[in-house]
C-alpha cells in the first residue's frame, strides 16, 4: 500500500486564533483512517484544512502532490469528497439535484453516467430514491446525513472525508450507515478519514487512528492498539 | 474613558468652540451642518450600525423633524429652542410607530418598507389636504434666530454654538445609552436574535425602541437643519438624502460614535471636492470617492482610525518591551 | 519745452479724479474681472438642466476670447447644487462669503431660489435673472435683489385660457401637470385665466417626477370626455403625453407649455406626425425648427457651439436659453460700464428699453424699471404644422 | 366599467415594465443574495450601448443581441472588478459600492450622451391590437419578451448543470465549493446574467419612457416592490408581482385616492401584506431540520 495522504506539521488558525499546532499524519490508500480526540482539539478544523477551507501552513501531498496551495474546488477535483460537519445539505435543492451537484466537478460527467451512479446509491440508499424530488432541506437528519454521503460519493472520490458522520443520529442509523461505509470502502476503494466524538464507533469502523490533543498529534496506531490503550479507552471510550 | 481619551475629547470641544472665531461665516455654516448631519448619522447608527435593521428611508424622519421646526415657528410662533423637544417627540413616536410593523420584516422587506417611506415621504408633503401646514410645494421659509443675551457674535455663530450644544447632550445621552445594558442588548440582537430571545431579551420592545430612538435623533438633526438652512421645501428631503445617510454611516463607521461625526465630514464635504474637480460629471466623482473610501476602509473611517490606533500601541509596547 | 510734460501732468492730475470716480466696484469686480456666481444642477435627477450653466460658461469664454466686457474679463463661477435647496444655500453662500462674486446669476429652480431669496436680499447680493418662471421674482418692493427673466409661468397659463375662451368657449378641458410649484404655476394662471368659467375644467391629474409613464394619467384624461388638453409637463413626460394620447386614439385641442415645445428634445421623440396641431408659445427661436435654418442668429449660435461647447446636444433648445440669457447679462454689464457695484447692476438690469437679441422671436423685447422685474412678458402663439412651428396671432402680454 | 378595464390594460403595460427590471433583481439576488441599487443604471447604461449601435445603422436584432452579450460582459467585468475586492466587507459597504456605481454610471452617461431624451426603436409593429388602442404592440411585444426571458431563466435553472450550480453556489457558498463549484465565478455569471436580463428590460422600456440616463430612477422602486411583493426568490413571482404592481398602482391612482398619493398608498398597501405574509405571495418558505 502507498500513502495517499501525507500530512506534515500543518498549522491553521482563523483569524488569530490558532488551531493546529504542526500535526503530521499518513494515510494509507485503500484505508480507513480516523481522527480522534475532544471537542475543540482540532478534528473539524484538520479535515477543513486538507481541502483549504483554512489558512494554513506546512505540507499536505496527496498522491505523491503538493496541494497545500491550491484551491478547494481544485481539491476536490483530485477527488477528495468532503462531507462536512453539518451535513452541507443545499436546502432548497430537490434531493435529487443535491446528488447530481455532487458529481459536479468529475471530469467524465456524461449523463449516463451520472445516471447510472445515481441509480447505484439509491441502490445503497434507498430512501434517498423514494425522497427524490423533495426538498432536501425537508429530509430528517439521517436522511440528510445519508444525502451528504451520498453526494460525495458521486464523486467517485478516491478519499473521502467524513466530518462527524455519527453526530445526532439514532443508534441504529449510524449502524446502517456505518456498515455501507465499510461497504463502500471494500467494494469502490474509497479511503476514508473519519472524524468522530463517538471513539467507539469510530474504531469498529477504522483500521487505523490518530489521537489528537490540542492541536498536535499524541497517539497513532492501529485501530486495535489504540482502541486497547489505557489512556484512550479512560478518555475516550469510557470503560 | 482614560485619562487620554479625556484629555482628548476636551481638546476636541475646545477646538470645536474656537473654530467659529477662526473661520468665515460661511464655514462656520458648513460646520454647523456637520454637527446637524452627525446628529442623525448618530440616529441611523443606533438603528441600522448598533441593533442591525437597514434603514433606507432615514431621510423620512429628517424632514418630518425640520417640518416640525418650520411649521411650529412659521405658523405658531414658537421660538427655535422650543420646536427641538417637540420635532423630537413627534419622530419618537413616527418612528416607534413605523417600527411596529418593521419588526414583522427582516433584512430586504425592512429594507423595501424604509425605501419606501424615503420615496413616498415627500409626496406626502404635497400633498393638497396637508398644505396649510406644509406650504406644499412652495415650502415654508423661516427666519434666522439671532444671539440672545446680547451676545456679541453673529448668528451663524450662535446657531453654530447652539447647535454644539445640542450635539454634545445628544452625543452624551447616546455614549451613556450605547455602552450600557440597553447598548449591550441592541448589539445582541443584531447578531443572534434567537439567543437573544432566549436569554429573556425582549426583542421586539428593544427594536421599536430603537427605531423611536433612531428617529428622535434623526428629527432633531432636521429641525436643526431647516433652523440653519432657514427653508424646508419637498425637494430638500429626495431619496437621495436617505441613501446620503447611509453612505455616511458606512464610510463614517458602523456602530461607532465617533464615526457618525467623520460620516458627517464626508458627507459634507465630499460632494464639494467631487464638483471641484468635475463639472461634467461630479458624481462620477463622488463615486469614485465612495469606492475608494469603502476599499481602503471597509470598516469605516472609525474602524481604520481603531485599528491605526490599535497598531501604535502595540507598537509602544513592542518598544517598552524592548528598552 | 518742459511746458508740454508738465501740461500733460496737469492734465492727467486733473483728469484721474474724474476717472476715478466713475470706476466704482464692489466685491467681485476690479479693473481686470467680474466674478459671476451660479447653481446648477449638475448631478442628479435634475441634471438635464445642467446644460444651461455649461452653455453660459461657454459664452462668456468666448466673450474673454472676444476682450471681455468693457475690458474685464468675465470669471464664472458655477456650483452643483444637485437641485437641493439646503446644497443651493450653502454654495450661494459659498459664491457670496467666500468667492466674492458680484452676483449671482441664473441660479437654476423655484425651491432653490426660494431657499436663497431672503439671504440673497439681506446682503443685498443681486440674485439676478435666475432660472424659473415663478411670479415671486417680480417682487422689487419686497426683494429689490432678485430679478427673474423668463416670462412667467401663471402668465403663460393664463394666455392659453384667453385662447380658449376666445376660440371654443364650450371647450371641456383636461389638465395634466407635474406635481410641484412648476405645474401649480401653471395651474393657477389657467384658472385665474379662466376665471369664473373655471367649471370649464373637466378633470385636473397630476403625476410625480418620479413616475415611469404618464400612460395612466392621460387614460383618465381621455375617459373624462376632455375635448381640449393642456399639457404641463417637462419634456420627458410632454413627449410621453402626445404620443399616448395619440396612440389611444385621444385627438383634443393639445395646449403644450413653452418649457415642453422643443421640437429637438419633445416632438421629434414622440414623433413629428403625433404632434400636428399642438399649439403652445414661445420666446425664444428653436434651434431644430425648419424656419430658423439660414437663420443668422441661430448659425451664430451654432458656430459658438461648435467652438465653445462642442459636448453639448444642438437639438436642446436650453443651450438656445443659456446663450440668450448670457446675453442679456452681458448687456446689462456693458451699461453698467465701470460702475460695477451690485446696486449698479441691478438699477441696469431695471432699465431695459425694448431690448432685445435675435436668437429671441421677431416682436420679443425686454422691458424693465424699477417697479417691474420681470424682463420678458411677452410669448408669442405657435401651432406646429409637422415641421415648423407656425407663428399666429400677434404677440402676447407685454 | 370600460374605464377600469383600460386602467387595468394601461397597468400590465408598465407593470411589464416593471415586471422585466425586477426579473434582473431577483436573478442577481438569487446569486449574490444582495439586491443591486446599481440594476437600473446598468439596464440604462446597456440601452445606450444598443442605441449607439442602432445609430451606427446596426440592424435591430444584431443590434439587440449584441447589447445582450456586452451586458453580460460588462457585468461579469464589474463583479470581477469592482464587488470581488469588499466580498469580504459587510454587507452595508456592498451597498454603498451599489450607490456608487449608480451615481458613477448614471452620471457618465450623461455626460456622454447629454441629459436629453432619445427616442429608442420597437422592433414590433405600430398600430392596435385585438382592436383596443390601449395596448401598443410594443407594450405587448414586451410583455411576450419578459414572459420568454422568464421561460428561458426557468430552463436554464432547472434543467442545466450550470444553473444548478449557480443556485447551489448562491444557496450555501461553503458547500459549493466542497463539490467544486467555483463560487467566486458562480457570482460574476450571476452579475452577467442579471445584466443581460437588464439589458433586455431597458431595451423594452426605452421605447416606452424613452432613453435618457435617469430612465430607471423611478422605475426600480416599483421593480423592487415588484421582486419582493412576488418573493425575492421567485423568477415567476417577480413577474406577477411587476404586473399587480402595475394594475394596483393605476386603479388606485384613477379611481381611489388620486395620482398624488398613489405611489405612496400603493406602497403602504405592500409593505402591509409583507407584513402579514413576510416572504410575498409566491415566495418559498423553508422549513429545515436540524
Amino acid at each position: 500500500m502507498a500513502a495517499l495522504l501525507e500530512v506534515s506539521n500543518l498549522h491553521a488558525a482563523y483569524g488569530l486564533t490558532r488551531v493546529l499546532h504542526g500535526i503530521s499524519f499518513v494515510m494509507q490508500e485503500g484505508s480507513i483512517t480516523t481522527l480522534l480526540g475532544a471537542n475543540g482539539a482540532g478534528k473539524t478544523t484538520t479535515l477543513r484544512a486538507l481541502c483549504q477551507m483554512v489558512k494554513t501552513e506546512g505540507e499536505i501531498r496527496f498522491c505523491g502532490a503538493r496541494i497545500d496551495r491550491r484551491a478547494t474546488e481544485d481539491i476536490v477535483r483530485l477527488r477528495i469528497a468532503h462531507v462536512p460537519d453539518g451535513r452541507g445539505t443545499f436546502v432548497n435543492l430537490t434531493t435529487e439535484e443535491n446528488l447530481r451537484l455532487g458529481a459536479y466537478a468529475r471530469k467524465d460527467k456524461d449523463r449516463a453516467g451520472v445516471d447510472a451512479d445515481l441509480e447505484r446509491i439509491y441502490d445503497y440508499f434507498p430512501r434517498l430514491k423514494e425522497r427524490r424530488a423533495q426538498q432536501a432541506g425537508t429530509l430528517s437528519g439521517g436522511e440528510q446525513q445519508m444525502l451528504a454521503v451520498s453526494r460525495a460519493l458521486m464523486l467517485r472520490p478516491k478519499l473521502m472525508l467524513l466530518d462527524e458522520p455519527s453526530f445526532g443520529l439514532a443508534p441504529l442509523i449510524v449502524k446502517e450507515l456505518f456498515g455501507i461505509l465499510r461497504t463502500v470502502n471494500a467494494k469502490e476503494k474509497v479511503s476514508m478519514l473519519v472524524v468522530e466524538q463517538n471513539a467507539a464507533m469510530a474504531l469498529e469502523l477504522a483500521d487505523h487512528a490518530y489521537l489528537i490533543e490540542t492541536g498536535r498529534v499524541v497517539l497513532s496506531g492501529s485501530a486495535d492498539a489504540i482502541r486497547r490503550d489505557d489512556n484512550v479507552r479512560r478518555s475516550y471510550l469510557g470503560y | 474613558m482614560s485619562r487620554r481619551q479625556i484629555i482628548l475629547l476636551a481638546v476636541l470641544l475646545l477646538a470645536a468652540c474656537a473654530l467659529p472665531l477662526l473661520v468665515s461665516d460661511y464655514r462656520v455654516f458648513q460646520f454647523n451642518l456637520v454637527l446637524v448631519y452627525a446628529i442623525a448619522l448618530m440616529g441611523l447608527n443606533v438603528l441600522t450600525g448598533y441593533n442591525g435593521q437597514i434603514s433606507l428611508g432615514h431621510g423620512a424622519f429628517y424632514a418630518i423633524g425640520a417640518y416640525c421646526a418650520a411649521i411650529l415657528m412659521d405658523k405658531a410662533g414658537l421660538p427655535y429652542w422650543a420646536t427641538l423637544p417637540v420635532a423630537a417627540f413627534v419622530c419618537l413616536v413616527a418612528g416607534f410607530l413605523f417600527g411596529l410593523p418593521a419588526l414583522r420584516l427582516e433584512g430586504l422587506y425592512l429594507a423595501l418598507a424604509t425605501f419606501a417611506l424615503g420615496v413616498s415621504l415627500p409626496s406626502l408633503l404635497k400633498y393638497h389636504h396637508l398644505e396649510k401646514w406644509t406650504g406644499g410645494v412652495q415650502g415654508i421659509v423661516i427666519a434666522k434666530p439671532d444671539p440672545p443675551f446680547g451676545l456679541p457674535i453673529n448668528a451663524d455663530q450662535w446657531l453654530y454654538y447652539f447647535t454644539l450644544l445640542v450635539t454634545v447632550i445628544m452625543f452624551v445621552i447616546a455614549w451613556n445609552l450605547l455602552r450600557g445594558r440597553v447598548g449591550r442588548a441592541l448589539v445582541a440582537i443584531r447578531d443572534n436574535h434567537v439567543a437573544t430571545e432566549a436569554m429573556g431579551v425582549n426583542n421586539a420592545i428593544y427594536k421599536s425602541l430603537a427605531f423611536g430612538v433612531s428617529a428622535m435623533y434623526t428629527g432633531v438633526a432636521g429641525a436643526l437643519g431647516a433652523i440653519a438652512v432657514q427653508y424646508v421645501a419637498p425637494d430638500s428631503f429626495g431619496i437621495f438624502l436617505s441613501l446620503t445617510f447611509l453612505i455616511g454611516i458606512v464610510i463614517g463607521g458602523l456602530a461607532s460614535i465617533p464615526g457618525a461625526i467623520y460620516g458627517a465630514l464626508f458627507i459634507q464635504f465630499v460632494p464639494n471636492v467631487a464638483d471641484e474637480i468635475s463639472k461634467a460629471a461630479p458624481w462620477a466623482i463622488f463615486g469614485i470617492f465612495l469606492l475608494g473610501f469603502v476599499y481602503l476602509m471597509p470598516m469605516g473611517i472609525a474602524g481604520a482610525v481603531r485599528m491605526a490606533l490599535a497598531r501604535l500601541q502595540r507598537r509602544a509596547q513592542n518598544r517598552q518591551r524592548s528598552t | 519745452m518742459k511746458l508740454v510734460p508738465i501740461a500733460a501732468l496737469l492734465a492727467a492730475a486733473l483728469a484721474s479724479p474724474a476717472a476715478l470716480a466713475q470706476k466704482k466696484y464692489d466685491p467681485g469686480a476690479d479693473d481686470k474681472e467680474i466674478r459671476i456666481g451660479n447653481t446648477n444642477p449638475y448631478s442628479g435627477p435634475a441634471s438635464a438642466y445642467g446644460t444651461i450653466g455649461k452653455a453660459i460658461g461657454a459664452y462668456f469664454k468666448m466673450v474673454n476670447d472676444q476682450g471681455g466686457i468693457n475690458g474685464r474679463k468675465v470669471v464664472w463661477v458655477s456650483y452643483d447644487d444637485g437641485y437641493s435647496p439646503p446644497k443651493t444655500v450653502e454654495m450661494a453662500r459659498k459664491l457670496v462669503e467666500q468667492d466674492q462674486v458680484l452676483i449671482l446669476f441664473q441660479t437654476l429652480g423655484t425651491p432653490s431660489n426660494t431657499a436663497i431669496h431672503k439671504y440673497m436680499n439681506m446682503k443685498k447680493v443681486p440674485q439676478l435673472h435666475v432660472a424659473t418662471g415663478a411670479t415671486k421674482w417680480n417682487d422689487p418692493k419686497n426683494f429689490p435683489w432678485t430679478m427673474g427673466w423668463q416670462p412667467n409661468y401663471q402668465t403663460e397659463g393664463r394666455i392659453y385660457a384667453q385662447h380658449i375662451l376666445a376660440t371654443n368657449p364650450k371647450a371641456k378641458i383636461g389638465i395634466l401637470y407635474q406635481n410641484d410649484d412648476y405645474g401649480k404655476d401653471y395651474l393657477k394662471g389657467m384658472r385665474d385665466g379662466l376665471g369664473d368659467k373655471v367649471g370649464m375644467i373637466v378633470k385636473e391629474v397630476s403625476y410625480e417626477v418620479t413616475d415611469p409613464t404618464v400612460d395612466s394619467q392621460i387614460v383618465q384624461l381621455q375617459a373624462s370626455g376632455a375635448d381640449t388638453f393642456f399639457n404641463i409637463t417637462t419634456p420627458k413626460f410632454a413627449a410621453q403625453a402626445i404620443r399616448k394620447a395619440y396612440d389611444i386614439g385621444w385627438k383634443p385641442t393639445h395646449y403644450v407649455n413653452n418649457v415642453s415645445a422643443s421640437i429637438g428634445s419633445v416632438l421629434k421623440p414622440a414623433g413629428l406626425e403625433k404632434a400636428v396641431g399642438l399649439i403652445s408659445t414661445q420666446y425664444l427661436k428653436d434651434p431644430l425648427d425648419d424656419q430658423w435654418k439660414d437663420d443668422d442668429s441661430i448659425k451664430a449660435w451654432k458656430a459658438f457651439m461648435a467652438k465653445y461647447y462642442p459636448d453639448g446636444n444642438l437639438a436642446d433648445a436650453s443651450n438656445v436659453y443659456g446663450y440668450t440669457v448670457a446675453q442679456t447679462l452681458h448687456q446689462v454689464l456693458k451699461q453698467a460700464g465701470d460702475n460695477l457695484t451690485r446696486a449698479n447692476v441691478m438699477k441696469q438690469a431695471a432699465a431695459m428699453k425694448g431690448w432685445r437679441t435675435e436668437t429671441m422671436l421677431p416682436g420679443i423685447r425686454i422691458n424693465t424699471d424699477a417697479g417691474d422685474f420681470a424682463p420678458i412678458e411677452s410669448v408669442q402663439l405657435i401651432r406646429f404644422d409637422g415641421k415648423e412651428w407656425k407663428r399666429f396671432g400677434q404677440i402676447m402680454g407685454r | 366599467m370600460e374605464a377600469l378595464l383600460h386602467q387595468v390594460l394601461a397597468g400590465l403595460a408598465t407593470g411589464g415594465i416593471y415586471a422585466s427590471l425586477a426579473l434582473a433583481l431577483v436573478m442577481i439576488y438569487q446569486a449574490t443574495h444582495l439586491v443591486n441599487f446599481a440594476q437600473g443604471e446598468l439596464a440604462m447604461f446597456a440601452t445606450y450601448f444598443a442605441w449607439t449601435l442602432i445609430n451606427a445603422g446596426v440592424p435591430y436584432w444584431p443590434a439587440f443581441f449584441a447589447t445582450v452579450a456586452f451586458a453580460f460582459v460588462l457585468g461579469v467585468v464589474i463583479e470581477r472588478v469592482v464587488i470581488r475586492p469588499v466580498e469580504n466587507a459587510p454587507v452595508l459597504a456592498v451597498v454603498v459600492v451599489f450607490i456608487a456605481l449608480l451615481v458613477i454610471l448614471n452620471s457618465v452617461t450623461g455626460w456622454i450622451y447629454s441629459y436629453t431624451i432619445k427616442t429608442f426603436p420597437s422592433p414590433f409593429p405600430t398600430g392596435g391590437v385585438f382592436g383596443t388602442k390601449l395596448l401598443s404592440p410594443h407594450e405587448l411585444g414586451a410583455i411576450g419578451v419578459t414572459l420568454v426571458v422568464l421561460v428561458l431563466l426557468y430552463l436554464f435553472f432547472r434543467f442545466t448543470p450550470l444553473g444548478l450550480a449557480m443556485r447551489a453556489a448562491a444557496q450555501n457558498p461553503d458547500s459549493a465549493r466542497l463539490v467544486g463549484i467555483r463560487v467566486g465565478w458562480m457570482l460574476a455569471l450571476g452579475w452577467g446574467l442579471a445584466a443581460a436580463i437588464g439589458a433586455v428590460a431597458g431595451m423594452m422600456v426605452a421605447p416606452i419612457v424613452f432613453l435618457d440616463p435617469n430612465m430607471m430612477g423611478g422605475i426600480l422602486l416599483y421593480a423592487f416592490a415588484a421582486a419582493l411583493v412576488g418573493g425575492v426568490d421567485n423568477p415567476w413571482g417577480a413577474v406577477l408581482g411587476g404586473f399587480m404592481v402595475g394594475v394596483l398602482e393605476n386603479v388606485l391612482g384613477a379611481f381611489v385616492i388620486g395620482n398624488e398619493l398613489k405611489l405612496a398608498v400603493a406602497l403602504a398597501l405592500i409593505i402591509g401584506v409583507l407584513v402579514v405574509k413576510p416572504s410575498g405571495f409566491f415566495g418559498k418558505v423553508f422549513v429545515t431540520r436540524v
